[in-house]
């Protein structure tokens, strides 16, 4: 069990039980949800953006302990970041989790990488990040209540 | 005790291996089951010996193919103890019967119409109906579901008032998939045909676990596969008393299922070949033969006595874990070989990963069920389902690593 | 020369046994086909290793048996050159395929539609579009057959006044599994995307035996079996342009093809699940994918060049006997390793009878395909079809059996 | 081959090359038709009664050896019988081509006993006698032209 502990032991315990950003963001401009119709999570992101970068961020939804943390730790990853700042680190994380290769930068990330040992999870990794790509193309509208 | 079937095991190759690098524990027959030796071999010999075109075909091999199919029709039809072996259609498995029987039923529905059903259903003895609903306007009505965990089974109080003569089709599963419930389905048949309605059962989860006679229930229809009864994938049943089956109109149409063509239109046999167009699943069915034979041989009421017990083994030594959630029926109602549950504040799917890692199949998941969860509060339970080849100590083996689960996440 | 390939007979265990007391001739590929030792280990290894639900489970034989599974999906998209492996919806077979692809694409056909056809379609091809044509108020209109002996194929003059563009559909076969014409499909497609209607390729009698390109021909469906190209039985392959798939609505519903349900409704997943509801056939799609490699190892161009020289050889063998009519294509044209012929005054069933006697396997009746058979004036034929494993030999065996029935039934 | 060359030498290819009785009854009074789907063989069967009794008696259709020498056969043994003695009869002869029985007295049927080797044949042996035992079922009318 020693991967598969090691890996939920790093970061995503951590950002499982406490997770950042996470509730709906009531001054949200841009809203994305996805579901993983396999196990049943879904993930939506609030953005708040200014001017072309991410001034705010959110994410709400249930899922297990990969997908929440990971929402979390996205959050964390691209708050303050222009979209196409966004856009790579999300190319960079897939990579990561597909992967497995232990990144020299962009150290937080490195637990991550244990994800790719357990393919059929790799898509609960990602679903946060699909979610905010999505949301970072929409045009702002304020949120429906 | 080790097993009620201490030696049932060598008969499936596919148990013998390492998971992980632990022995497997094979707790997922919910899903699908096992194949023993018996069926494989069943399925070698037909290709390497009989393979060939059924029916139309008047040449040595065409009729052994043609021979063997008709003796597994006939098979199936002792299993469940059908009058007459043209009651038995090949089916792909139970999604597709539900399918065949719904859109057949459904020529006959029209507004004012009500198709009930339950809340314990899998998507696939729920979805076509809600098709059809839609379709012919008929109103889907649901018989609900008691308890906090599911526990109470079917409300049959809530019958009474939902059974009217608007009823004109009762589907029900047979056992749930998710709660373990093992339903009174002859109360529930009888209970319909005094308002006129006919009965379909899922029979998905009963199939080659319990005793299963379709004249005993009552039943109109009843639907099943084979690969959850040690038979092969891409085979199964639907079963519907004769009258009705002729009465209804074909579902796919094409080869074998005609008995003439012009460039007009077509006439129909009559059942099981109305509804067998194209060339079927031989092999499947040959197969299916066989895993009945094998689960005759074992006995049913054996079979079913073994499920049971590990059940209510596996609900005991489960619910010595702290913060275990367990669904589904409590102890002296019936229960099937199916124990659903949630653990503390782990996730389903992150339970039965790290349950893999010690060599032992979980499904974790909505279980084809979606509604049900969302009306039980749970995006998702974990669930250890029994076969005949399972063991008590397979579910120390379980108990013990969820008990480690339990530990680390509440840690 | 004894057959193009001396060495294939050995991996076909089914080919080595006697009937009646001869050597098995197995001349009824058209039905279906033997299967390789490859195919049936294949399947034995899925049985015994991986053997497990597929898509909702997390564990190890799950994931195993997903990856069998989807993996298998690839090799189909490679086998006929799809875009995409969403592309390829695993179905029981032809006939199947061509149900889904005629009930989905019925949902938008309208009175003064038209869907077209020919006239040498097998049922399978054929009465789902009467029926679509009944249920929508479309009009099925028929591509003529040339020749008093079919030998003329399809009237290609005709297709000017009969491609019209209220034309929405154009279904038609490959290869005709009575005349063994060869359709020149990729003309078709091109003619009828000109009008603006949709192609459907009935290909099962060509998957397998021809090289094939979806690409090339421009189709927009595409329909076969695995049973006639040495896989197993139940296993078979709807083919659609990945745009078009999603636009469909789905046809069976149920498990596994669901985004959400509740008790009033669901959400369809994308192809290929939409079309996939229920657990499909893992062990027929893993064995399918084996006859593909099989098969192209052969390789398919020498697999098409041996059957239409076995043809033409047991054309020009066959009409040596006195009395013998033969149905098809002459020389020159494009034709398959099918041989239809009526010999004399004995009915094909007879005829099918006395060469079973000598170990030879015939099909005879209307091959699916009556109304042809009637515009030919025949109750029936029988018929002689190819594949890569027979050889000359047998068809020698074969010349001197007819001769010896027309003899006895002249005499 | 010598079963089968038996099977069609004796009485079949006799009946199927003049057959009895062939042709459509202007003067029947009831009339029933079988086919096999399987094959595509048909039969149609015609009869005038005479209270009780098979007076005349005719078929028509197209089928194999066996089904058409099995039809004309059918005809010579059921005509001038009552519809009880057509029935009887026909339970003998589906008796001896199921089970290859050779009967002692109903001398000529014994050809049709070798048809118990070849299974898939049996339909055509009993298909005419079906549809005869159709006819005597139905009500008279005249025949509709
Ligand atoms: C041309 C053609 N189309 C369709 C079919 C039907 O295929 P299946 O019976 O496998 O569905 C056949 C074979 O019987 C065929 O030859
Ligand atoms: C209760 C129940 N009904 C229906 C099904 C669907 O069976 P299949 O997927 O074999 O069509 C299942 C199994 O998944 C089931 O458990």
């Amino acid at each position: 069990m020693s991967d598969l502990t090691d890996l939920y032991q790093a970061v995503i315990l951590d950002h499982n039980k406490r997770p950042r950003n996470r509730g709906r963001l009531p001054t949200a401009t841009r809203v994305a949800s996805g579901d993983n119709p396999t196990c049943g999570d879904n993930c939506t992101v609030y953005l708040r953006m200014e001017g072309d970068r991410i001034a705010e961020i959110s994410f709400d939804g249930s899922g297990c302990a990969i997908s929440q943390a990971s929402a979390s730790f996205m959050t964390t990853q691209v708050k303050g970041r222009t979209a196409d700042e966004a856009t790579a680190r999300f190319a960079e994380f897939k990579d990561i989790v597909t992967t497995g290769r232990q990144p020299e930068d962009f150290s937080e990330v490195a637990a991550f990488a244990g994800v790719h040992a357990f393919p059929a999870r790799i898509k609960c990794a990602t679903l946060s990040w699909h979610a905010a790509i999505d949301a970072l193309k929409q045009p702002d509208q304020p949120l429906q209540s | 005790m080790s097993s009620v079937f201490p030696d049932l095991r060598p008969h499936f190759p596919a148990l013998h291996q390492t998971v992980n690098g632990k022995p497997l524990v094979y707790l997922d027959n919910g899903a699908t089951s096992h194949k023993p030796r018996a069926v494989i071999d069943a399925l070698v010999r037909y290709y390497e010996r009989d393979n060939s075109n059924v029916h139309r075909g008047l040449h040595a091999l065409s009729m052994r193919s043609t021979d063997s199919f008709e003796a597994a029709r006939a098979r199936v039809a002792a299993f469940i103890h059908a009058q007459d072996q043209a009651e038995i259609v090949f089916v792909r498995g139970t999604t597709e019967a539900v399918n065949i029987v719904a859109r057949g039923l459904g020529a006959q529905l029209k507004p004012g119409d009500v198709v009930l059903t339950t809340e314990m259903e899998h998507h696939s003895n729920l979805v076509p109906w809600q098709q059809v609903a839609k379709a012919t306007g008929a109103t889907l009505c649901y018989v609900p579901v008691l308890g906090a965990d599911g526990e109470g089974g079917l409300d049959l109080a809530a019958l009474d008032t939902l059974l009217t003569p608007q009823v004109k089709v009762f589907a029900f599963t047979h056992i749930s998939n998710t709660l373990g419930t093992i339903n009174p389905a002859a109360e529930l048949c009888r209970r319909a045909r005094a308002v006129g309605a006919l009965t379909v059962i899922d029979a998905a989860q009963s199939i080659g676990h319990e005793p299963l006679d379709v004249q005993a229930l009552g039943c109109d229809f009843l639907a099943f596969s084979g690969h959850k009864m040690c038979g092969p994938t891409g085979i199964g049943v639907l079963y519907g008393r004769r009258a009705l089956l002729d009465a209804m109109a074909p579902d796919e149409t094409g080869g074998g299922m005609v008995v003439s063509v012009d460039y007009q239109g077509a006439r129909w046999k009559p059942s099981p070949e109305r509804f067998e167009a194209g060339t079927p699943h031989v092999a499947g069915a040959v197969g299916l033969a066989a895993a009945m034979d094998y689960i005759d041989a074992v006995g049913r009421e054996s079979i079913a006595a073994h499920d049971h017990e590990l059940a209510a083994y596996a609900r005991q030594r489960l619910a010595e874990i702290p913060g275990m959630r367990i669904l589904g029926p409590t102890a002296g109602q019936p229960r099937a070989g199916i124990v659903s549950f949630a653990l503390g504040d782990a996730h389903a799917h992150d339970v039965v990963t790290f349950a893999d890692q010690d060599g032992i199949a979980l499904r974790g998941g909505h279980h084809c069920n979606q509604p049900l969860m969302r009306k039980l509060g749970l995006p998702s339970t974990a669930r250890a389902s029994f076969y005949l080849y399972n063991t008590r100590e397979e579910i120390d083996v379980l108990a013990a690593s969820l008990l480690k689960i339990q530990k680390f996440f509440a840690g």
